[in-house]
């Protein structure tokens, strides 16, 4: 690979502009196809059976009357989906949590599955199947999970990470520490300290578009897989591996997708609608309804916190640290080092310790939720660090000014910064309109930061050019949220033609190289990288035809705005060629023109922002309601500023939402209570103000055009600039999110009666 | 499975009566569809009654309206008499679920569906609303109170259909209001809710008065005592504050997935106070 | 169990078909008529990707039988658009980038097009609590509510 | 020689120590040597160690080279939304 990444700081044409996505038509119309939105010949439904209980022995399976009843053409239990895994424990646990295999571990848990010829046969069938399970202690709270008398999810799990290795297994399966200095030192040498204990409940990515998937097995052993998915190369990888079949001889189409979030960067169902197909020899439908996408899909962490900082009078913070237990649902997983790296990500600190360990609870399996595992400890660190700025008399805006991060500065988890954006949008905080509007009463205003990292990753386009000179784009990565357009502008860009001449679509599995999970923000900054290389690659491909039409030395002819130009003065009566004569005459310059690329996207710039908000309390009821909301974060390049806005505001968003009313609730025996879009409730369009957006672009070193990735960094202040804008409102400090009327009126009660 | 659209109620009636297996009214199907969806009934019969003439209706006689059982909610709204007359019938209707909601759903549906947290029930309650029940002996009026008797059950024998809802005709310095607690602006159910309907002497004082609670026993609440604090007031700060503790005080909450028993019993109070205010005012008192 | 056959009118076509007593007409739509455009978010009326409009009623199909749409009239995502010419309002929601996954993107459209079918100029207030029934959770609603209002302008223009 | 300094938590299987000095020209042999210098590390290459190269994270690009003077970190690979 001969790609050089590095920031080049040109001018653009058509990157920055703000055209119309390429995929709009379809989904205003109602013609774009979502995962349950196809259908194959001869298809059946496929429908699953779910454990009621949070944690069982399965004893036994009886599908023999399911088997009997007219229309069922397949049952399934995990004897059909045998262990492939090879000693893989990451892909036995996704194995084991498509079809429990010896206990079920949550309310939802899948146990068994049908495929029938309608969907009211189908529903009759999981009624016919008899499961005798043996009901085990539960337990669903991540504290609790952690006592040592708790009840054992998995008796094999030692914690990992401690200087010995324990004796007795636990729910802790891991324990992880980042940081630098002393923490000791420092906090000796603080004038203030505040230390305080945080609770966050699970939520969910809240996505509207339930998982849905037909699966279609043919005895030769060739598949077809539809999904809707954020990564259809993985889902490839993952099914062919648990169902033994050859990755290359199933396909993977993804569907469109009707929002992720990270939530559909795992397989749940998919396994399960492959092996229906496989025994019933027809393609096989397989819609979640929405009771099951929150039961048994994979939701976020619930966490517990202490945070405790200490800074001396002159506003200087002398040591942090931060102790985060991270639910994981049934298994492993590395949430809470996600949380213990992020949390003091925005500060510059001398003396900083965070550990984090990660809990076994009988729920669903923790699944990555936008900048993962990162909003819940900046709401804990941020909430402090605004406390700690009144103790000292300080204002929160400049506190954090002192103490943020720049260039040059270890980070809290480790390596030192390139240039980073948390100190420029501090900077815009300041100075924005929005700090000096004035309050009513029982209003008040917060603000915080927070930090996400941005991925890269395996990445592959394919740049096509036709006959007409117009350029086919196919990317790998899932358009979640607009990147058609904003890859179609890069493509334009690169080859110097109109942004109309573009079009871009998502390739499936088998007609494209590998492309990893469009997650951690990366599918404009990867497939962007891939696009821009691809067209080098074409560009080559152009110059040559053009020098072979000249009948010059390819050295002598470069691409400029769209053209082959012949450089230099002997050749001043050759016209430039137009990438459009270029393609018409391609079949007799050799053949079609095409631009390949295969590359690693790394270098991933980091990303802050820096939220605003403003509320009012009703201290009669404890109802809260954001009436202004702005949103200052760092895209290092804006492709298409519009959809970037659009991922600021959706994450501020689900942040809000996160913040005041969305909960994962459990009953006493272990069961959701809240399992629909009713109960579990995601902001409406009533609840939310306009979200005011400033983009501040500080280029990516590391990306030709200064790409950050922009689509999860936004989700992180918000349950801390919420918690900070209540506390000025009404006066007390909410350590339990969310902050939903009841806990706001029981602490405003508690503080009233003093 | 049967679906049935009869054109009579007296159709519809026979056909309940003599069903074997479990049977369903089908009207707004806001709650049934998603009772069924959730595998909660089966029902083997599936009568529709939009099709009975007059059930689709909002009257006004002189005695007051009569609102027809197939009428959605939405057209509620639209009724300019009726808003003018029962403001606080109107916007408890228009409450519930989503404006594709409000197009199906009836208030005489959310009253037989019987949950502690209807929106209209604890208005209609308070209103002094009655029930026409036609059932193979006849027919029968009856306080809309009388028809649930738990969550989920009503007083309705088998064959019986709710036709239509009565609302009085209003004498002058009459006012109503009804107001909800839910943690979003729109599409949750009532944590707790409050009814208020007033009458008012030449004076500026209260003449009658039914306070109703909702989401605050098993079944909607009719709060006497609360009505009786208020008959003879001017809604003075002492008589509210009187409201809110007895109010508070006659819930029977319980700690849900909605909200906590304490956070029930204290905004029952304040919802009681600001919704006796609003109908106060609604009558011309000032 | 017996099927109900219906007569009905969809987009202005004269639609006949046989259902199941318990199907619902989202189920008819998009499993026996092909018009996959009303989605299904959530099955019990929440979330509004299932919005139609049915004899002038905005409704959720996923809350509507098959067998009640008998000589009714339903409007759905698919007839929005006259020909190669889009409604204003999907045309406003192109230009805003009102849209970024699209699945709630029908329900809403079919939503909008109530509001302002019924009050021509809407508040920012009444346009979110008019479409507080659809469920949004890509855009955080903000584009949504300006590609209405500039939908509403256009159209009073017209 | 390269400087590398390892996360807490990788530390406990490479003899308790945070820093070591390792003769390696990129990623990919930086990883060998680690993990003939300390097995225990071998599977969590195998899981995944991002390596951040004066401040910038590297997952994939095992050729990438170590320039001599660097900032060299390792870190978990993480996982996005």
């Amino acid at each position: 690979m001969n790609f050089d990444p590095r920031y080049s700081g040109r001018n653009f044409s058509s990157v920055g502009t703000r055209p119309i996505r390429p995929d709009g038509i379809d989904k205003v119309t109602g013609r774009a196809r979502y995962g349950a939105d196809f259908n194959m010949a001869g298809q059946l439904v496929g429908r699953i059976l779910r454990s009621p209980h949070a944690h069982a022995v399965i004893k036994s399976i009886d599908t023999s009357k399911a088997e009997k009843l007219a229309g069922v053409k397949a049952v399934i239990t995990a004897k059909d989906l045998p262990d492939l895994t090879d000693g893989d424990a990451a892909m036995y646990d996704i194995l084991d949590n498509s079809m429990a295999r010896k206990k079920a571990l949550y309310d939802g848990h899948a146990v068994a599955a049908v495929a029938a010829i309608d969907a009211r046969t189908a529903r009759q069938a999981l009624k016919l199947i008899e499961v005798e399970y043996e009901v085990l202690p539960h337990v669903t709270d991540v504290d609790e999970a952690a006592q040592h008398h708790a009840p054992l999810i998995n008796d094999q799990v030692f914690t990992e990470g401690l200087e010995e290795k324990p004796a007795k297994p636990s729910n802790v399966t891991k324990r992880t520490q980042f940081g630098h200095g002393d923490v000791h030192k420092g906090f000796a040498q603080a004038d203030f300290v505040i230390e305080r204990s945080f609770k966050t409940e699970q939520t969910h990515q809240g996505y509207i578009e339930p998982h849905a998937c037909v699966a279609s097995v043919n005895p030769d052993g060739t598949a077809d897989l539809w999904v809707c998915t954020q990564g259809h190369f993985v889902y490839r990888q993952h099914c062919a591996q648990l169902l033994g079949l050859e990755a290359s001889k199933l396909r993977v189409t993804s569907s469109e997708i009707g929002g992720g979030f990270g939530g559909k960067t795992h397989v749940w169902a998919e396994p399960v609608a492959l092996a229906l197909s496989r025994k019933a020899g027809r393609p096989v439908k397989l819609v979640m309804t929405r009771d099951e996408v929150f039961r048994a899909s994979g939701p976020t962490s619930a966490t517990s916190i202490d945070v405790k900082i200490g800074a001396n009078k002159d506003g200087t913070i002398t040591a942090a640290e931060a102790t985060l237990r991270y639910s994981c649902g049934p298994y492993p997983g590395s949430w809470a080092e996600i949380g213990a790296m992020t949390a003091f990500a925005c500060y510059k600190l001398e003396n900083v310790k965070t550990v984090g360990y990660e809990v076994l609870v009988n729920r669903p399996k923790t699944a990555a939720y936008r900048a993962p595992s990162a909003p819940m400890a900046a709401f804990a660190v941020e909430s402090v660090v605004d406390e700690l700025a009144k103790e000292l008399g300080m204002d929160a805006v400049e506190f954090r000014i002192k103490n943020a991060a720049q260039e040059g500065t270890r980070s809290s988890y480790g390596p030192v910064y390139g240039p980073i954006g948390i100190g420029p949008t501090l900077e815009a905080v300041k100075s924005h309109p929005h700090m000096k509007a004035p309050l009513k009463a029982n209003q008040g205003r917060g603000m915080a930061c927070g930090f996400w990292f941005n991925f890269g990753g395996q990445t592959c386009t394919d740049l096509n050019i036709g006959m007409d000179g117009t350029v086919s784009l196919a990317v790998g990565t899932v358009d979640v949220g607009g990147s058609r357009a904003s890859l179609s502008l890069v493509a334009a860009e690169e080859l110097g033609i109109d942004y109309s001449q573009v079009k871009a679509i998502v390739a499936d599995t088998s007609s494209l190289g590998y492309n990893d999970m469009t997650d951690g923000s990366r599918g404009t900054f990867s497939s962007s990288m891939a696009t821009i290389s691809a067209a080098g690659n074409a560009i080559k491909i152009l110059r040559e035809r053009a020098a072979q039409t000249w009948d010059i030395p390819v050295e002598d002819v470069v691409w400029e705005k769209g053209h082959a130009i012949a450089k230099g003065e002997k050749y001043g009566n050759l016209a430039p060629l137009s990438l459009k004569d270029i393609a018409a005459a391609s079949g007799k310059t050799g053949g079609p023109i095409a631009g390949h690329s295969e590359l690693v996207a790394d270098g991933a710039g980091v990303s802050f922002a820096t939220h605003i908000c403003d509320v009012e309390v009703d201290p009669e009821t404890g109802s809260t309601r954001v009436i202004r909301y702005t949103v200052v974060q760092d895209a290092g390049k804006a492709v298409h500023p519009t959809y970037v806005e659009g991922q600021y505001q959706g994450g501020a968003a689900q942040g809000i939402g996160w913040a005041l009313n969305e909960e994962y609730i459990y009953g006493k025996d272990g069961r959701l209570q809240n399992p629909g879009f009713l109960d579990y409730r995601i902001p409406v369009c009533s609840d939310l103000p306009m979200i005011d957006t400033q983009i501040l672009e500080i280029p990516n070193p590391n990306h030709p055009y200064g790409v950050r990735g922009v689509g999860e960094t936004s989700i992180v202040p918000p349950l801390a600039a919420i918690a900070n804008a209540v506390s000025n409102a009404v006066g007390v400090r909410m350590t339990h999110i969310p902050m939903s009327p009841p806990r706001i009126l029981a602490a405003l009660d508690a503080e009233r009666e003093g | 499975m049967r679906y049935i659209r009869p054109l009579s109620i007296e159709d519809a009636v026979g056909e309940l009566a003599k069903a074997v297996g479990p049977a369903a009214i089908l009207a707004g199907g806001s709650d049934l569809l998603v009772r069924m969806k959730g595998g909660f009934i089966e029902p083997e019969l599936i009568v529709d009654i939009k099709a009975i003439g007059g059930l689709a209706d909002i009257t006004e006689t002189a005695d007051g309206f009569r609102i027809g059982a197939a009428v959605p909610c939405a057209v509620l709204g639209e009724n300019k008499a009726l808003k003018q007359a029962w403001p606080g019938v109107v916007e408890a209707a228009n409450l519930i679920g989503s404006k594709q909601v409000q197009g199906r759903c009836t208030i005489t549906g959310n009253l037989c569906n019987a949950s502690p947290a209807a929106d209209s029930v604890p208005a209609l309650v308070a209103a002094g609303a009655k029930a026409v029940v036609a059932g193979p002996s006849g027919k029968r009026t009856i306080a809309v109170e009388a028809v649930p008797t738990g969550p989920g059950r009503t007083s309705l024998a088998k064959g019986e259909i709710i036709e239509a809802i009565l609302l009085d005709k209003r004498p002058d310095h009459a006012g109503d209001a009804y107001l909800r607690f839910i943690p979003r602006t729109e599409m949750d159910i009532a944590v707790v809710s409050a009814g208020v309907n007033l009458t008012l002497d030449d004076k500026g004082a209260i003449k009658t008065a039914r306070v109703a609670l909702g989401a605050a026993a098993p079944t909607v609440l009719l709060v006497e005592e609360a009505g009786q604090v208020l008959i003879g007031s001017k809604l003075d700060e002492a008589t509210l504050q009187r409201l809110a503790k007895i109010c508070s005080g006659a819930c029977r909450p319980i700690d849900d997935k909605r909200g906590t028993i304490e956070f029930r019993r204290k905004v029952a109070g304040v919802l009681a106070q600001r919704a006796a205010t609003t109908a106060y005012k609604r009558a011309g008192g000032k | 169990m017996a099927g109900v056959a219906v007569s009905t009118t969809i987009n202005g076509d004269a639609v006949e078909y046989l259902c199941q007593p318990d199907e619902t007409l989202l189920d008819v739509l998009r499993d026996r008529l092909g018009l996959t455009g009303a989605k299904e978010g959530c099955g019990t009326g929440d979330c509004g990707a299932c919005s139609v409009i049915v004899d002038g009623r905005l409704v959720c199909s996923c809350l509507v039988l098959g067998a009640e749409a008998e000589g009714r009239k339903v409007e759905t995502i698919e007839g929005m658009a006259h020909g190669d010419q889009l409604h204003p309002l999907q045309q406003k929601f192109l230009e805003h980038a009102a849209l970024q996954c699209g699945i709630c993107t029908p329900g809403f459209l079919i939503a909008a097009k109530d509001l302002l079918e019924k009050n021509p100029s809407p508040t920012e207030e009444e346009i979110r609590f008019g479409l507080a029934g659809n469920l949004c959770r890509c855009t955080g609603y903000d584009k949504i509510v300006r590609a209405v209002q500039d939908a509403a302008n256009v159209m009073k223009g017209a | 020689m390269v400087e590398v300094t390892l996360w807490g938590s990788l530390s406990a299987v490479a003899g308790g120590k945070a820093k070591h000095d390792i003769e390696a020209k990129d990623i990919r042999e930086l990883f060998r040597k680690l993990a003939e210098q300390y097995p225990g590390i071998e599977p969590w290459i195998d899981r995944g160690i991002a390596v951040a190269i004066d401040g910038t994270i590297y997952r994939d690009t095992w050729s990438k080279e170590l320039p001599p003077g660097a900032e060299i970190f390792l870190l978990p690979r993480l996982a996005g939304g």
